[in-house]
Parts: C-alpha cells; structure tokens; sequence
C-alpha cells in the first residue's frame, strides 16, 4: 500500500511562496522521480510528504487517509537522506536495527530482518562496523537498509547518489531498480542526473520553481515535452532550440532539435555549418558546430567520425523528431 | 624618594593612607606607594617577601606575631631614629613589650587592642542580672541561658567559631589562658591531653550549643560584629576596637545599650582577653631606612593621633596605643570604652601569658613559626568540635597529635 | 604535507613552546624536588639541611592527608558531574526556540567572568551566610531553620560554588556540540519512530560525547587546582572536612612556611594529578581521536 | 525540522529558560544591587530594591585607584594573550598540518604542565623573579601567565587549525608563498574566529587568576585580583563596599565577555564540533 | 616551457610503497590526463611532481633542470585542487592576486594581470566578491585564475570538476580544453571521468596500484587497449568481456567487445539473449542482456528501439571491433 495524494497543497517560508498550490497523485508501487533545477522545491516536496515540514495550506493523503498534521513518525515512509544520516556512533548492524528497535520489535525479530535486509544489500560482512569505515556505496546500502527493514507504505528518497562517483552511481542506480522490482513499494525518488530520471522512473514529475511542467513517463517527456522548458530539461546533451528563420520555416516560434536527431554529412542537408570544438568519447563523438543564423548546434556523432576543427558539415534534423513550440513556449 | 607601604585593610589603616597629605606636605621629597591587602593575604605577601629578601616594602604592617620571629632573625631594622619628640615612653608598656627584643622596639604599634566582653544592658536588665566589671566565665555562661530567646532571634553569647590561627584559635588560646591551660609545657610538650584543655573546650562548645547562634563554626570577627549591630547577640566577647562599632549609631541599631567589661576568669589569675597590636616595621634590607622611620614616627607619633582628632575627631583616633591617650579627657568623653580597654589592655602579659609557666611569648599565640600551620590544623578541629562533627575529645586527641607531631618535626621535641 | 623540508620546519616551530614550557615545567619542578629534600622552613633560613625522604613521610603522614586526597577527588568528580549534567541540561534548553535567548545566554555564561576569590566572597556572605544569606532569608521566610552550609556541608559548599563558576563553561561546550548536531540524522531519527527520549539517548548522548571529554580533560585541570575557594569559605574546616590537596600544601607553604614539606606535597600532587591525567586519558582519550 | 513551533511551547521554554537564566546569574545581580545599597541595608535582609546610594562606590575609590588596577589588569591579560598567540600559533600549526606520533603526547605532556600545583612553587618561582628583578613588573607577570596559559592556547589553536583543509596552505606554498606568507597571509586569517574565541578565553583566565598576580606585584603591577584583595574581609561592615569593588572588577570583563559572547560560543568548542 | 620528465620515481608512505619506480615523459604543451580508480596514486603522483611530497626515490625534472629537492614554490607549477582551496578570507581579486603578490610584483602589474585573468575567465564582474558568495562553477573559474596569471611552466589539476554537477562540469569542461588551446601549457589533469578524460586528453596516463598500464590518446586507449585493465577502465558503459568458448572461438582466453559494437536483432545473429533491465535514456537505451554461457551483456541500442523484458534477441559483434586478451591478460 501507498497511494500519496497532495491536495491544493502549498508551502511558504515567511513571505516567500516556495509551492504554490500543487496536485500530484503517485499510485501504489509507483517509481515517481522530481526533476527540477536547484533550488525548484523537490526536496521541499518531499519534506512535505514526509512530514519533516509543515504544509501551508492543503492536503495530504496517504492510503486516502489525511496525514496532513500527523508526526514523520506516525507516516509509515522511509526516508533516505542525501547525506545518508547514518548515526555515526551506531554499528552497520545498530543503524539498520534502530528503527525497529524504536518500534519496539523483539530482538530475534529485529536479527532476523536485519540480516535479511543485509543480504539483499550484500552488507553482511560490513555488520559490525561504523559508517566512518564505509565507502560511500556501502553508506548509501546501509540508509537503504535502515529503510527497507521498516517495510513502508513508501519510500522517499532524496538525491541519494549524488554525493557518489561515477561508476558507483551506475551499480546503485541498478540496485535501486532491483530493489523496486522486488518490493513493489512506492518511491518517490529525487535527483537532478538525466541518467537516473531516464532509466529509473515509472514516472517523471518535472518542477519549476514549485511548478509542476510536466508528469509523464520517461519516454513522454522525452518524446513530447509540453514545453520549452522541459523540453530543454531532459535529455542529455540537452535539445538544440532554434528561433527565428529556421523555425519559423516549420511554422513555429522556436523548433527543438534533440542531439542525436540531427543527421549529419559532408556533403549536403539542410543547415550548412563550421565545426568548432569535438568532443571524442570513443562510442560517440559530440561536435559543437557554428551553423550561421540558425546558431550553435549540438549535434551526436558516431564515435568513429573523422572530422576536425574548422571543416564544413551539412545537418538534416530527422524531420519528424522536430518538436514545435509557440509564443507561449507551449508545445504546438 | 618613594617608600612601599604595606598595609592591612582595615578602617584605620585606610583612614591613614587618607590622611597622607599631612606627611608629605612636611617631607615633600618622599612619596608614598601603598600596598592594601587583606589581612591573610599581607601576612603571606610580606613573610615571603622578607624571608626570601625580595626587598619589594620599605614599610611592613605587622602583628605582635611577626615582631619577635623576625627580630630574631634579624630581618627588622631596630626603630632607633624615630626623632626626638616620638616619645617610646609613652607607649603602653604590654604593647611595647610585645614589640621589642633585648630592650628595642622593632616594629612601632600603629594601634593596639586587646579584648573584652561587650554585651546589652538592656537584655542584662531583663535577664535579672547585673554585670559585674570583671566577671567570671560561671556568670557569663548563666547570663548567655538567660538571655538566649531562639524565638526573637537573640543569643544569649556569640563568639568566634571559625577556624584559624587567627580566628577561633585566637579567641579559645586567651580563654585557655583563663582556665589554666597552655600551648605547651616548659619542655614544648603540647597540653592538649590535659584537663585545664579539656575543660575550655568543653565549656566553650556547650556555651556556644545553648546559647550561641546558628551557623557559629563560621563567623569571625566580621560576622559577629554583624549580629551584635542587629541586636542579635546578648554578650560579644573580642577585640576592643570593636567597641567603636557597636557603639556607633550608623551602623549599629544597639549603639546606646552597649555596656563593656573586662574578659572573664576562672580565679587562677588570668583573665581570657588577648593582646594584638598592628605594628609599623621596617625589613632590614631596605635602601631607604631613613624615610621609612620618618614615616613611622609620623604614622605612630603622637602627633597622627592629634591629625585623627581634628580631622574626623576623637572617636576615630587609633586606640591602644599610647598612655597619654587615655588620660587625655576629650577621648576619654569621645570614648566611653576607653578606661575599659586600657585596663585590658594592662591585663594581658604577652611575656606571662598563662598561669603555668611556658617557653614562648604571646597571649593568643605562640610566637614561633611553626604556629600559624599549627594554629590553623587545631583551629579546623576545634570548629569541628563546635560545629558537632566530632567530639570534644577527638578534636582535643587529634590537637595534640597534631601538635607533638609538628613539633617533633621543628625539632623543638628532641 | 609530509615533505621532508616542511617537516624540518615544523620542529623548529614547535621548539619556541616547547622549549618554553619545558623550562616553565622543569625549573621550578627541579627546584621543588630540589627543596623537597631538605628542611626549610622560610621564616629560619639559617636552619636548612639535608632532611632525606622525611618531608615526604611528613607530608603522607599528616592527619590530613587522606582525607585531602579523598575529598580533593569528591570535589572534582562532584564538580563534574554537576557541571556536566547540568549543562547538558542547560544546553537542551537553550537549544530550544524562545524569546530573549541572546540574553539568556548572557546571563548564563556570566559566572565565568568572576573571578574566583570574588565568587567565593559573594557566595560566602551573600549567599549562603545562615544569618544573612539569600538562602537564609528564604529559609526563614518559610519557616524554616536556616541552614549552616559551610558547617554542615562543608565540601559540599564548596562543591556547588565551584560548579556555579564552571558551569557556563560546559554549558557552552555542549551548547555548540548540540547545535553542531546534523539536522538531517535528528529527522532519520524521527522518521524511523524514534520519540524526544530515544533521539536523546541514540542521538544527542553520542553526539556530544567528544565535547564531554573536552568538558571533563580542561576542567579536571583546574579543579585538582582548586584552593581560593576553600581559602575563602572555610579554611578547610571544620575539622578537614573541606581540605583538599592543594588546601594541605597551602597549609603547609603560607601559614607553616615549610618549603620543605610544602615541595613534598606539591610532589606528590603532580604525581596524583598524572595518575588521574592517565587515568582520565585512557577512559575518554579515545573520543578525542573521533 | 523547520515545522511550527506552537507559540505556547515557545513561551514555555521562554519562561523556563529565563528562570534558570535568573537563578544563575543571581549571585552576580545580587552583588551588583547590593554595591548600591549602604552597609546596614546590606546586612538587614533579602532585598532587590536598594537605596540607589553610590557612597560604596565613593569610599571603593577614596581607597584605592580603580584605573591603576584596571589598567594593570588590561595591560597583563592583553600581553599574555599575544605573547602567548605568537608563542603559540607556529607550534599549533606544526601540529596541525604536520603531525608526528608523539603530537598528542606533546599536547597532553602541555596540559600537564598546569598541574603543579601554584603554592608549591610560590618559592622557587618568588626566587626567579627576585633574582631576575621581575618582582612587581608587568613583564614578570605577562610572561608568567603567558607561560600558565600556553598549553591551553597550543590546544585550542591546534584543533581550530585541525579544521582548516591542508589544501589552502598547500595552495598557497603552489602559489610561492613562503612559510611566512603562509601563516601570515593565510592560515592567520582563515582561522580569525578561533584566534579570535582562545584570545577571549585567555584574556578570561589571565584576568581572574588570582595567586600568582596577587603574590607578585606589590605597586607598579598590581591588577584587579590585587583590588580585590585589599576589600575581602577588613574589620567592620564591608558588604555593600566589598559589592561595590567586586562590581568594578568583574565589570570590564563581564561587559567584554558579553559582547563577545558569541565568538566565545563558537570559539570555546575546542573543534567539538566535527 | 613544460617539459616534465619523471625518473625511475617511487614513493613508499612507512612500509606502504603507492607508487612503485615508475617512468613518465611528458612534453611541452601537452594535455595530460590520468586516470585510475580510486587509491591508484593519481594524486599523490600529481602532489611529488608538484613538491608537496617527497620522492622516496628516483628524479623528477622540469625543463631539463633536476628539481626533486626543490620547495613547490620554487617550481614554478601551478596546482588546482579538487576541493579549489580558495582563500576564504580574501576576495576574488585578491585570490587570483596571491601568487603575484608573493611574487613580489608591482601592484599596477598585478592590477593588469588579475583584471585580464578575470576578463579571460569571465569572472570581472565578480572581483570584489568572496568565494563564499560564489557558485560551484565560479569558484572553479577563480582557482584557475589563481593558477593563470604567473604563466606557470605547467598546470596540475586534480579531480577539479568533481564537486559540480552535471551541468556545470560540461561547461566547464569546454572552458578548460578552450584554455589549452589558449595557452598552450603543459596540463597535467587526473580524474575519475571517462567523459573528462576522453574529451580533453592529447595523452591518457592510465594507472593501476601505482603503476601506468597504459600511455596514448585517448582514442588509442579506446580501440586498442593493451590489456584487460585498460579495455575495462576505458569506455562507457564498460566494455563487455567474455571468458571461455566464445572467446576460445576467436582464440583468445578473453574477448573484449563494447555494448556500442554489438549489433542488435530480434530475428538472428551470432548470440542468443534474453532482455533483463533496458535502460531507457531517451537517446539511447541500454539493455543488459543474458546471453547462455557468453554471460551477461550490456548493450547500447537505438533510443526508440522498443523490445521488452524477457523478450529473446540476437547480438552480433562487429567483427573488427573484437578485442582479443591471451591468458596473461594482455591484447593479442
Ligand atoms: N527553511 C527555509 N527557509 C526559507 N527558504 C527555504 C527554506 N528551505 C528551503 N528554502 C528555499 O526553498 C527553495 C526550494 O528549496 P529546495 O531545497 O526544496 O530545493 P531543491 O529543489 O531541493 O534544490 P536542490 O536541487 O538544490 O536540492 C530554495 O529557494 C530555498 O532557498
Ligand atoms: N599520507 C599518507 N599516508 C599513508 N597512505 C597514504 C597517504 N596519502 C595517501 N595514501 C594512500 O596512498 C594511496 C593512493 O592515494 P591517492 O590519494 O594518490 O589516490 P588517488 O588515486 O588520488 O585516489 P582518488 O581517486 O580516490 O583520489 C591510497 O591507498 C591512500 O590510502
Ligand atoms: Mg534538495
Ligand atoms: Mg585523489
């Protein structure tokens, strides 16, 4: 169970209005990801949700029942912090039991769903340590852990890897995955990386200064954002947005062109343009190129694409993954 | 020239240092610092400082404790060039004997007291009872349960009960003295472990239980002259120069019903008042012995107490001293306690102090270095005894242990 | 940081403290041990000699001295767990939202401005004085019997006054290790169920564990030291209910002026003083490393 | 954690705090009500309302020069405290950014220099400065305290500076400073709010220590501590006076204190935090 | 001038040896990358070329000149540290100012180098500001102005762009490889990132345990990496590598094929494999596959192509874009 509804909710700090009224349903078992740029509000959200925060005015429900003045404690959500908020002095073992020991579990119960949560984490043999004396993956695991032991309505999580690198974002964003596969229990998941909203997400909320944009799948978004804004938010290296001329030729104020949808040649195509700067990443190639009035382009080559800085290139957006906008920035 | 003064803080040397001006108006070339400290403090400051030859004071204020050690090692210069009209003849002859050595005076008593027993006419009338000029410890133990009422908050006695050499031990030493007791024996054997001890102690903390007030392990001087100014106290008995406060109508509530009387006795002769004086001397290693004794003759001459007189009048002068003060009759009318307190002061032999024969000088000390440590060891566990933490017997057994002990280890004991 | 220049370097500014204090230490301590063998009494310099370990015995076999150590440990351990408890309290409560805290927090630190024989006096005759003390007023105007702290409390006077001037001092300390505490763990800890008690135990305590040992490491220092204290209030009475360590030697230095025997104490004072530092340093040392 | 706190839970642990806040600083208030009240008042019961009578204040300064003493007292605190910082801050920084195995030995070894105990070596030490003709100086005593001092200071600046990322001084030496610039134009004045917090609790301790100030200075040297010993325990009624010099020598540092609080909160953590 | 030559160095902390002896050329102008995992040496490499650490042997010299005992300040590098390590307590203008200051330059010299940094870094309107007052990105701009202005013989940057986000590490990505092209100084850059080290490197160092596995451009290391650790390390997502049979059938114990050279089938090819997780990135999904006994895959396919979880599809790998290890790990 954990079907999240926020009813006309809105949130002030002082004079400041940080939510303006918002209505957001996240259903039972549901992958939800915030995307936003910073300082939009999804942490704020997601405290509300959570409870950590006071709403200014609204409602919110979980399983239908009104949780708006109700204690974090009372909510039933586990919450996995960006810091990961280990209690330091606490073993592995002792983090992940605390919330059952405050639930007043009995002992063997609490070993045995520790233990349990431990393997599906593989963080047996990192029991008896201190958070101090973890890597920052194993953290992260042991803030998982100390959620999933709990088996809550839902799952709030913010930015949970952004403090990791690289090649262990990759592993943990898998095993989040694996883990919503295995307990069908709601997340409601915040980052700011592409990469996990794209692959991670049942569904996609887009905020803009406390704004919902646009709720979709992943696919949604990226296939027919409903406008400008994000339009230009998913997808990586971001849309090419052209005003104008060139737009104008396609009947709208501004057109948007995704990276890898720009076909490109030496030889002949739509937009004649100079090479600046080539971004070599073995699989792909990104090429910056100056294309007179229409402006700089990014354009996704094939890795093995053999052109320098300076040459002409001639480029042909596929024409029907041209997305158009209006005045008003709305898709058309 | 500039001379280093140091001075403890009390009302008279205070009011000294005001007076100043006069003496520098008649020896322009020689200033004065002063060093004003509490009593503890300066005793610690100038024994260190003289012992140790710092060399810091020109001038040192100085009890009847410090004269005699110090003479004897020879760290005061003898007061010969006090000038010619400073009269040394006129000193009070038990004063002057507790200041000198081989017949000369090492330190000039800038004032001088002894103790007597100062108690409310008032309270003695509605007791039924009439002091006596020189009464006995028997009429004083009956007048304090006569007098004591808790529920008005009076009691019939307070005494001193803090502990320290200087504090109780001061006050139960004369009283010992009274009742035939002594520090030590001709050959320095502590004699505590006898009766003449044993009865004092006893009498004094049965005393203070009935009819003493609450908290007495801790007053000194201060506090009691605190009590007795509220009206809380039938009979005090310490220095003289309290007299001047009690019957002081600023300060004091009972000013007009303070009658005096000599320190009680038990019959063997001596009375249990003691003797003290704050003495100007000067340490032998000075630079600047000629000033210094100029300032002392100033500060100890007859002329200073004239000064007081104009200035701030008879009442004020610092007592104790000199004879021709007490046959000067404005102090006599200024002073009620005047004829009193010289009659005490002539009471208290600081060679002789008790009825048995010792080794030492001193009244409610003994003039050895050892004493002030040893003073303050018994001083604690005679308050302990006061305030009822241990008995009178231990806290005389634990005296006289401590005692053999100390003076084993001084080598007085061979 | 580890290049072999700098740490050349390094050694060489270290040396100005260093060699400071180890003269600071050893001079006077050499000196000490120097007298501690002889019998030297200040006020008859004529009369020194060699007197072997005998002020030690002395000093160990005064009445006193057992008694000193015992109630020179009950004053430190008294005096911390006041102020440790106490200001973890004190520090909880100023931690809260309220009007006025800048003030509150003012008056609060305020008694570690005074110095300590002022605190003394003020609490001596002020406070705790069973005639005129505050206390006393109040006692009386309920009725009831004054009481006589300094006689029948004696160690324990002593205790609270010292306490009072280094209670602000933790309260601080433990203030800020309060306020340092992340507000992210104290929310996990809400939302795993934990209630205001549990956060306290599981979260606070082991937070401010460090400053604790900070708390307990400086003052342990000063209190071995304490003396004016007692100097003031009871002169280390009645009997030698309130005499510490330091008291003896004071004793024994100022009013007995036996250098002798008071360099035996202060000997044998260092060397409790490190046995309780060792002591002290394995119990908690290892919270400093954290 | 940012939720509402209800305005009646604000107001209770207003009063409550304001309570303790009272009770603690009584005996202070008590003192300083009691400065203005006259000697008999003083003694004649529980009273917060005094006559408003400055003649305590009066008879304080009749009797001695406040100014030489507070002047004094600046002059000696203030010193120590620098002397001790310049003493202080090279060895803080070797500890700190190139520590050895024995570095908490050095500091714990430190520490334990402050546990003679001072009347043991009141003696030795009135000796040394008798023969270095340090008696009653401000020099004698600025170095004497510098030197009671020192450990603390060395502690509290090496855990401030603990905090400071080596990478700046890294920085700065990439950037060619030489070890002198680096302290100078870097580490000192990255660390201000620690320099400036164990500044204030040196200045604190300087001021109030009361043996050694008071058994080594007769006239030209004396502080506040010595003022106050010349008012403890005369004969006579003292309270109101003793209250009145009690005031005037806690004053200036109280008032100090009080605006630095909160520097001194910061400061006193001794890097409790983190 | 920036040439850096390193000498049989070594480098032992107590009984640890980092780095074991270890060559290293690097010319005049050039863009050094290193990469590695985590603890591999990286930085502690760029720390004894820069002096903050002492060699535990060998020789290390800039331009010819012998400077293993040399102070960092007399080497005339300039760092970049990961963590920037502004001066908190100066302004901007005064961080960038330091380095001349100490230098002892004149201030109207000083005045001209600093605001011409700042022109060049786009930070003039940010002078008077302390770095407190900065974003992320900008305070990255402030330590390379520090760094610029003495025109030092090389720069040495360590994991500089690590503490941005996404967004703001492509930026300042470009800005960097755009500095380079400026100035032409020796750069020596470490890093975690593959896109980092791809993109801007003239040479990729690749170590491992302190010991360089592998020196050459980058699109060297991509397609032809010397071993098994190379081919791993280079490339995103990693390079697939399958032991046994398959590999036996190309003579090779090992063969290393990337997810972006296996081609995709929903009829036929060279391996059979069922559809796990697929990844969808809008652009690109990536499908992690279980092939029978060739083990599981990554694959890189079209963004738009839509097969399922536990659906069968065929991969075949480009035939020239099979990497083949022997027993001992090396490239055949
Ligand atoms: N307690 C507060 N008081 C005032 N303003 C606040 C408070 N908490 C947050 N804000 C403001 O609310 C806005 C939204 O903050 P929030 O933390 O929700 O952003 P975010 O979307 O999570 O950003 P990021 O991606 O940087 O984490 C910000 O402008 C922030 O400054
Ligand atoms: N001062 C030191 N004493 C002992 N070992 C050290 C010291 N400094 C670094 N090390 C060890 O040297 C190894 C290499 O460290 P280094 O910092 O160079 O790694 P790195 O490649 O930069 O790693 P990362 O990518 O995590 O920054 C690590 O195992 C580290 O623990
Ligand atoms: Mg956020
Ligand atoms: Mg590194």
């Amino acid at each position: 169970m954990g079907n999240i509804t926020l009813n006309k909710v809105s949130k002030s700090f002082g004079t400041t209005t940080i939510i303006p009224e918002l209505d957001l349903e996240i259903e039972d078992g549901e992958f939800v990801v915030f995307v936003g740029p910073s300082g939009c509000g999804k942490s704020t959200l997601l405290r509300l949700i959570a409870g950590l925060e006071d709403t200014s005015a609204g409602k919110i429900s979980i399983d239908g029942r009104d949780v708006t003045g109700e204690a974090p404690a009372k909510r039933r959500l586990a919450m996995v912090f960006q810091s990961y908020a280990l209690y330091p002095h606490m073993t592995v073992y002792k983090n992940i039991a605390f919330p059952l020991k405050m639930a007043g579990e009995d002992a063997a119960v609490i070993d045995k769903k520790v233990k349990d949560a431990a393997r599906v984490l593989n963080l047996t043999n990192y029991l008896e340590r201190r958070p101090g004396q973890l890597s920052g993956g194993q953290r992260q695991r042991v803030a998982i852990g100390r959620a999933i032991v709990r088996q809550p309505s839902a799952f709030l999580f913010d930015e949970p890897l952004s403090n990791l690198d690289a090649a262990l974002r990759g592993t943990m964003r898998l095993e989040i995955s694996e883990l919503h596969h295995q307990l069908k229990t709601t997340m409601i998941y915040v980052t700011h990386d592409q990469v996990e909203a794209m692959t991670m997400a049942d569904k996609i909320v887009v905020l803009n200064a406390g704004n919902i944009e646009q709720v979709g799948s992943p696919m949604e978004l990226y296939k027919t954002p409903k406008n400008l804004f994000v339009a230009g938010f998913i997808g990586s290296p971001r849309m090419n947005l052209i005003n104008g001329a060139a737009a104008a030729r396609h009947g709208a104020t501004t057109i948007g062109v995704r990276p890898e949808h720009l076909g490109i040649s030496t030889t002949a195509g739509e937009w004649k343009a100079t090479v600046g700067v080539a971004e070599h990443l073995g699989s792909d190639t990104f090429l910056h190129v100056q294309a007179g009035d229409v402006g700089t382009l990014t354009v996704r080559a094939d890795g093995e694409l053999g052109v320098r800085h300076g040459e002409t290139v001639y480029l042909t957006p596929s024409p029907n993954k041209i997305h158009r906008f209006g005045a008003d920035g709305r898709a058309m | 020239e500039t001379i280093t003064i140091a001075t403890v803080n009390n009302g008279d040397m205070v009011r000294m240092q005001k007076l100043t001006d006069d003496f520098t108006a008649k020896n322009p070339d020689i200033q004065l610092e002063w060093v004003t400290l509490e009593e503890n403090v300066l005793r610690e400051r100038v024994t260190t400082d003289i012992a140790t030859k710092g060399g810091q004071y020109d001038v040192m204020t100085i009890g009847t404790y410090e004269v005699p050690i110090w003479a004897k090692q020879q760290w005061l210069l003898p007061l010969d060039g006090l000038g010619a009209d400073y009269d040394a003849a006129d000193i009070i002859p038990a004063i002057a004997g507790g200041l000198s050595a081989d017949g000369k005076l090492y330190a000039a008593p800038f004032y001088g007291e002894s103790s007597f027993v100062m108690y409310r006419k008032d309270l003695m009338e509605k007791a039924g009872l009439t002091m006596p000029d020189a009464p006995t410890w028997e009429f004083i133990a009956d007048a304090a349960r006569k007098m004591t009422d808790r529920a008005a908050d009076i009691n019939g006695i307070c005494l001193r009960g803090k502990a320290g050499w200087g504090e109780n031990m001061a006050f139960l030493t004369a009283m010992s003295n009274s009742f035939g007791a002594r520090w030590f024996d001709e050959k320095w054997q502590p004699q505590f472990d006898q009766p003449e001890w044993k009865n004092t102690l006893q009498f004094y903390v049965d005393l203070m239980k009935e009819a003493g007030p609450s908290g007495a392990s801790s007053n000194g001087f201060n506090e009691n002259l605190a009590l007795f100014q509220q009206g809380k106290c039938g009979m005090w008995i310490d220095a003289t120069v309290a007299a001047s406060f009690v019957s002081n109508p600023k300060d004091s509530t009972v000013a007009d019903k303070v009658g005096y009387a000599l320190a009680p006795d038990t019959g063997l002769g001596k009375r249990g008042n003691w003797l003290w004086a704050w003495s100007l001397g000067i340490p032998a290693g000075t630079q600047k012995a000629e000033a210094a004794q100029k300032f002392v003759s100033w500060a100890t001459g007859k002329g200073y107490l004239d000064l007081v007189a104009s200035k701030e009048g008879w009442a004020n002068v610092p007592p104790g001293t000199r004879t021709s003060l007490y046959n000067n009759p404005e102090y006599q009318k200024a002073a009620p306690f005047a004829k009193m307190t010289l009659d005490s002061i002539n009471s208290a032999d600081p060679t002789k102090p008790t009825v048995k024969p010792v080794p030492y000088v001193g009244v409610q000390f003994v003039a050895i270095p050892e004493f002030q440590g040893l003073g303050t060891t018994v001083g604690q566990l005679f308050s302990a005894a006061l305030a009822g933490q241990s008995s009178v017997d231990d806290a005389l057994a634990g005296a006289q242990t401590a005692s053999v002990r100390e003076m084993t280890r001084a080598g007085y004991i061979k | 940081m580890a290049t072999r220049q700098t740490s050349t370097l390094a050694r060489f500014m270290m040396a100005p403290s260093v060699i400071l204090l180890f003269i600071w230490m050893i001079v006077p301590l050499a000196m000490t041990l120097w007298f501690s063998f002889q019998n030297y009494n200040l006020l008859n310099p004529a009369n020194v000699s060699f007197a072997g370990l005998f002020n030690y015995k002395f000093f160990y076999t005064d009445p006193a001295f057992f008694q000193s150590i015992w109630n020179t440990l009950v004053l430190v351990v008294g005096v911390l767990l006041i102020t440790v408890i106490g200001g973890i309290a004190l520090a909880l409560l100023l931690d809260q939202p309220m009007f006025g805290q800048g003030i509150v927090r003012i008056l609060v630190i305020s008694p570690f401005f005074v110095m300590p024989p002022v605190a003394a006096l003020v609490w001596k005759n002020m406070i705790m004085h069973p005639g005129y003390g505050v206390f006393a007023d109040f006692a009386k105007f309920f009725g009831a019997q004054p009481v006589d702290w300094f006689a029948q409390f004696p160690l324990f006077s002593i205790i609270i006054i010292v306490a009072w001037q280094w209670l602000p001092f933790a309260t601080l300390i433990l203030l800020t290790a309060l306020q340092s505490l992340d507000g992210e763990q104290k929310e996990a800890a809400e939302m795993d169920g934990a209630g205001i008690v549990s956060r306290f135990i599981y979260l606070t305590i082991p937070h401010i564990s460090r400053a604790v040992t900070v708390v307990i490491l400086i003052q342990t220092i000063f209190l071995l030291g304490v003396y004016a204290e007692i100097l003031v209030t009871t002169n280390g009475g009645p009997g030698y209910a309130s005499t510490n360590l330091p008291f003896l030697i004071y004793r024994t230095a100022l009013l007995g002026y036996d250098v002798g025997g008071a360099s035996a104490g202060g000997i044998i004072a260092v060397i409790l003083a490190n046995i309780v530092a060792f002591f002290l340093m394995r119990a908690v040392g290892k919270n400093l490393d954290k | 954690m940012a939720r509402a706190v209800s305005t009646r839970r604000k107001i209770g642990f207003t009063v409550a705090a304001w309570v303790v806040a009272l009770l603690i600083f009584f005996p202070i208030l008590y003192t300083i009500i009691t400065s203005f009240k006259s000697e008999t008042e003083a003694i004649a019961g529980f009273s917060l309302v005094p006559s408003g009578t400055l003649e305590s204040y009066a008879e304080v300064q009749a009797q001695s020069n406040y100014f030489k003493f507070f002047l004094n007292s600046v002059i000696i605190a203030v010193g120590s405290t620098i002397l001790a910082l310049v003493v202080a801050v090279p060895a803080a920084w070797s500890m700190a950014f190139s520590p050895t195995k024995r570095t908490k030995d050095i500091l714990m070894w430190m520490l334990s220099t402050k546990m003679m105990p001072a009347v043991a070596v009141l003696v030795p030490i009135y000796l040394i400065f008798r023969d270095t003709y340090l008696l009653d100086t401000r020099i004698g005593l600025t170095v004497m305290l510098m030197l009671i001092n020192l450990p603390i200071v060395v502690w509290m600046l090496y855990t401030y500076f603990r905090e400071i990322p080596g990478e700046i001084l890294e920085a700065a030496r990439m950037d060619g400073a030489t070890l002198w610039g680096e302290i100078v134009y870097v580490l000192t004045p990255m660390a201000v709010p620690g320099i400036a917090s164990t500044m204030l609790l040196n200045i604190i301790l300087a001021w109030n220590e009361a043996f050694w100030t008071i058994r080594l200075t007769t006239t030209n040297a004396a502080p506040l501590t010595a003022f106050i010993a010349s008012f403890s325990s005369p004969q006579g009624l003292f309270w109101a006076k003793l209250s009145a010099a009690s005031t005037l020598a806690i004053a200036p540092i109280l008032i100090m204190g009080w605006f630095s609080q909160r520097q001194l909160v910061r400061g006193l953590t001794f890097g409790a935090v983190k």
